[in-house]
């Protein structure tokens, strides 16, 4: 277990991360440019994508069916878990804990690749359609906290009935085909219908910058997320006490859930280490923007530090190997 | 030359309101607009910029009735909940009949 | 502090006409200019931008006589075939001496 | 809508000044500021910029008083030896009781 | 045939482009970041002049010139076969005709790109002064349909003699100036004199990054260019039946024309199938502006659409195996 | 010699480092987007870091604590003999000397990186722990010339005291935390750390892109960094014969003394090749801002041009064979 812990904090990924938030600490100005940060992202999810898809053309449905219902149902329950706990143990405002479910019902795309590097390190690779298990985690679970949160707020409002049905599903219409349509939705989807198109030999040509550059760009992707961190470390005595246990505990409770329904679905060691890991991560990019726009009423620090300054962090260092753990134990 | 006098409102907001702050504009009556990317700090701190972007920054030139139009739709609708602001000022245009 | 009335001129117009613009600016008379990226929508429709880079924005401080010759230039040389707006504005600058 | 009359600074700077320019605002008053990148040339010539990146252009709504003094401060401190120009205009708001 | 055309759509630079024009389709926010785009194309065109030049090292004056000549023909002769059809046939106004005839007398880098990767892929390898070729037949095509127009517009305004020669031949100069330091020349021409100057030796070091990441960015551009087609689309039913028709048979035309005067030179099948590509291609980086700033009449939704919503998909992805099958039929 | 010459000039980053300039010359539009010459920057410093990093985890202390010291004392000497024949020779006011003082005195990373490439090529590989080296002479030397500055400023006004001492000191201390913490710095040094920490197998994923790419993305950098040269090639005029002079023999009597110095404290004929161009070199992104803040009556024209246009091209093209010959000669 230490040397699992050992190899996974020792890994240029963490230690850039590292790097990131001790720039910030020390003042740094220190910046990748804006641009540079979207057209990694853009690379990472478009790369992932394309080497699921490479790899799900050797899959059979037949394996992918119950992963693939256990990923839904980890959307449907992990934003009420979240919501409640919220709710009734922490005392957040409707709005808040809805914006905050909405991250923790999602999935961070960078956590779950940070999971797929780690299992092949360690040994146990995950099985090659994981990419297409994150594809299907990554709206549900916006959806449903969002709703919860519209819901709620209506009724306590007392605005019930027909106008209020209306309006609902109005605004779910347009945000559902925001996030269906999103830059990452795109990418990923396109990127795994086209690798699965084009298979070995189409692959092989770009697999220089697909795959040989992955984890390389990865180490630059994860310096910005550390600098993103590092910003809002000052936040994290605003969130209180609270919020910091929710970033830590939550996850692992989702964490062992999400082991437990891989294990159930006949997922290996690895694949159960990254649906736990999906199920365990809070998403920091396609969730925001949804919850500022759907309930501009939420703090924006305290969805914003949970996910990013607590939850990633701890993810990244501690939960990976956890999980890890927990499915050894779970498949045996 | 001959020049007429119009109303210039100038919004700036973050930028996740882009596509909503663009539909309003054409909603109330605004024939153009002109938008460049803007960074900033308000009486409001730091806020979900960070990650997606920072401020957007809008121009658009409109007659006096359309300029009211929009205060008031932006008041009502992002004051509150959103980083916003929002003022005017007279400009003298050319081809005034363009702009209302 | 003591300030000096002058005109602000802000042209708003396809990036293609960049080097022309700063070019016709020097040649009736300003002393300087700013130039910022846009992006922009107006009464014609979407241009040759979308491959070339969208709008850019330029401002000059200028004397009144400055501003009606841009202006006069202007109109007569894109407006009819570019997609480009020009208005003026008051604005008070101290050093007024830098401008003119 | 009810508006009232403020005044807006704008401060055309050489980047490397940003972090320098923002302190001096808070410090005079002003509750707020827009930034935006920009390019330019002036009197003077070419700079230090091509390297270091161009210009800064930060606009800030402030009260008369608090624009009087960020004048004086820019003119002491700056004028002779940087490349900056600065200038106000009156800008109309709703909410004046934000930027004072 | 069917093979061949099969290995051309499932490859993974025609699906990226496919995917970038469903993007647009499905009103998807997806963008690539500007400067991403030009840094990509920057990396592009110079990785092909190096490329192209270390390969020139080993060509000897004597291959070239016929081809040349060649090339240069066809720099002149596709740009009035366009304004003359458009003209006669299609009704267009002479600021119109003369602005689409720029783009189709120049040539698109992508697609000159995509055929030597097909040439390579189904066996018949190009020679490798090809990148040499594409230099020259840049910039004539745009010189010579711009002139027409120029021309043929103060005849109509009865605005000749020797004010019009002499502002024509100043705006001219102008226009040759720009053309020439364009940064496609800068980069072609430079990478090209590079390459050959430092041979296989100085070529090894920087190989990973201007041949071993070539496809891979290449694809990504492609995504670039579908999102930029696909938001043309909305313009095709503006360009009307003929354009289309046009983007899609006169490509054909001047593809046969350019495979034809190959052969006579004594380019190989690959080397025809390039050449007639190059001929049948239209530009949509060096033409637009160039048009957009001399004839600033012409209308840009009709050469827009034309070059990049009609002619590049359809070079891409029918044009290519037809050049090839006719080329293979002339060689034989 | 000739030989060793001759391999430097047809390098392909020599080259393109000669085409951005001639670009400049013909007045081309071309420029990479600034968000890429800072990505390329980043990505190059990090990358130095990470490789340095993981050779240093084969150093013993033993072996660079000599050396260590000769760059210190490098650091402290080149400003002030920059200075004095600024003053004394060049006759330029005391801010002008500074100012150009505090480039000499510091290091130009991209020259570094040539002295690097240009050592392995002819055979003679530097220390694994040179980009330790790198970081310790970035910033004394800064730090040193605008003291100078500053102090001669302060004397020559009359304005001595407890209060300018104060004011020196605060001024000094804003200033070392914004080159201690300034982006070169956390690459640099982070990289470092996290090389030396992650060892061989933590490289080994990462190395694609931080070692195989960089020469390539360098040949990119050289591209950009002689379109900011060839856009200062105009002011060569203004900055006046002595700056010419200056710009070229105070590297030399630098480098000499950096390859005694190196000999001495036991680096090889590698090692003391990158020690001298270290010395020899002149800062073009750290220095500038730090001395338009701080002394901001120097002219930039002068230390921009002399660093840009006149030192890092005699450094790329003639300086490092030079120092290398001089090397060759101390340590036999
Ligand atoms: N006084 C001001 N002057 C100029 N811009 C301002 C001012 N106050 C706020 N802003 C801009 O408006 C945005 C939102 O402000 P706020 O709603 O106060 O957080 C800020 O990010 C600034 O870009
Ligand atoms: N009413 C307006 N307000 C602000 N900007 C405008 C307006 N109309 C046009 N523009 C800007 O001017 C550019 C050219 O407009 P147009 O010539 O109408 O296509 C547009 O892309 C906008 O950036
Ligand atoms: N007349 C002007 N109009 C608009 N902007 C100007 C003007 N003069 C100078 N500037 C801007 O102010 C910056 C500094 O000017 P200067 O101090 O004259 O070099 C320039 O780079 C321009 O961006
Ligand atoms: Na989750
Ligand atoms: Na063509
Ligand atoms: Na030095």
């Amino acid at each position: 277990m230490f040397e699992v812990l050992r190899i996974n904090l020792c890994s240029p990924l963490t230690l850039a991360f590292a790097l990131g938030i001790v720039a910030r600490l020390v003042r740094s100005e220190l910046a990748l440019p804006r641009d540079l940060v979207t057209s990694l992202s853009i690379y990472l999810l478009f790369a992932l994508g394309l080497k699921g898809g490479v790899e799900l053309s050797h899959s059979s449905l037949n394996q992918i069916t119950g992963p693939a219902m256990a990923t839904l149902l980890l959307g449907c329950v992990t934003p009420v878990t979240s919501y409640l706990v919220l709710r009734k143990l922490g005392r957040f405002g409707i709005a808040d804990a809805a914006g905050i479910a909405a991250h923790y019902g999602s999935v961070s795309a960078v956590t779950f690749i940070a999971a797929l590097q780690f299992t092949t390190t360690v040994g146990y690779p995950a099985e090659g359609f994981m990419p297409t298990l994150l594809t299907l985690l990554e709206i549900p679970g916006i959806q449903v906290a969002l709703a919860i949160g519209l819901i709620q707020t209506a009724r306590s409002q007392g605005t019930t009935g027909e106008n209020f049905d209306a309006s609902l599903r109005r605004s779910n219409r347009e945000l559902i085909h925001e996030l269906l349509t999103s830059r990452s939705m795109i990418l990923l989807v396109g990127g795994l219908v086209i690798g699965t198109a084009v298979g070995e030999t189409g692959w092989k040509p770009v697999q220089p910058v697909f795959e040989g550059m992955f984890k390389g760009l990865l180490t630059l992707f994860l310096l910005e997320m550390g600098l993103a961190a590092g910003s809002r470390l000052g936040d994290l005595k605003k969130a209180g006490f609270f919020l910091l246990g929710f970033g830590i505990l939550m996850p692992i409770l989702h964490g062992a859930l999400g082991a437990w329904l891989g294990s159930m679905t006949g997922l290996s060691v690895g694949g159960c280490t990254v649906l736990a890991t999906m199920a365990a991560s809070a998403s920091y990019i396609a969730a925001p923007p949804a919850v500022r726009m759907t309930l501009p009423e939420a703090n924006p620090t305290y969805y914003l530090t949970a996910a990013l300054a607590i939850t990633f962090p701890f993810n990244l260092m501690a939960g990976i190997p956890i999980y890890f753990a927990i499915s050894k134990a779970l498949c045996n | 030359m001959k020049t007429v006098p119009l109303c210039l409102l100038t919004v700036i907001a973050e930028s996740v309101l882009k596509e909503r702050l663009v539909h309003d504009l054409r909603s109330v009556g605004a024939r153009g607009y002109t938008l460049t990317d803007a960074e900033g700090e308000g009486s409001r701190q730091r806020r979900v910029g960070e990650i997606l972007g920072a401020n957007i920054r809008i121009e658009s030139i409109v007659s006096p009735e359309v300029a009211d139009r929009l205060l008031q739709l932006i008041s009502n609708e992002y004051f509150d909940r959103f980083a916003v602001i929002a003022y005017l000022s007279t400009v003298s245009v050319i081809r005034g009949e363009k702009y209302v």
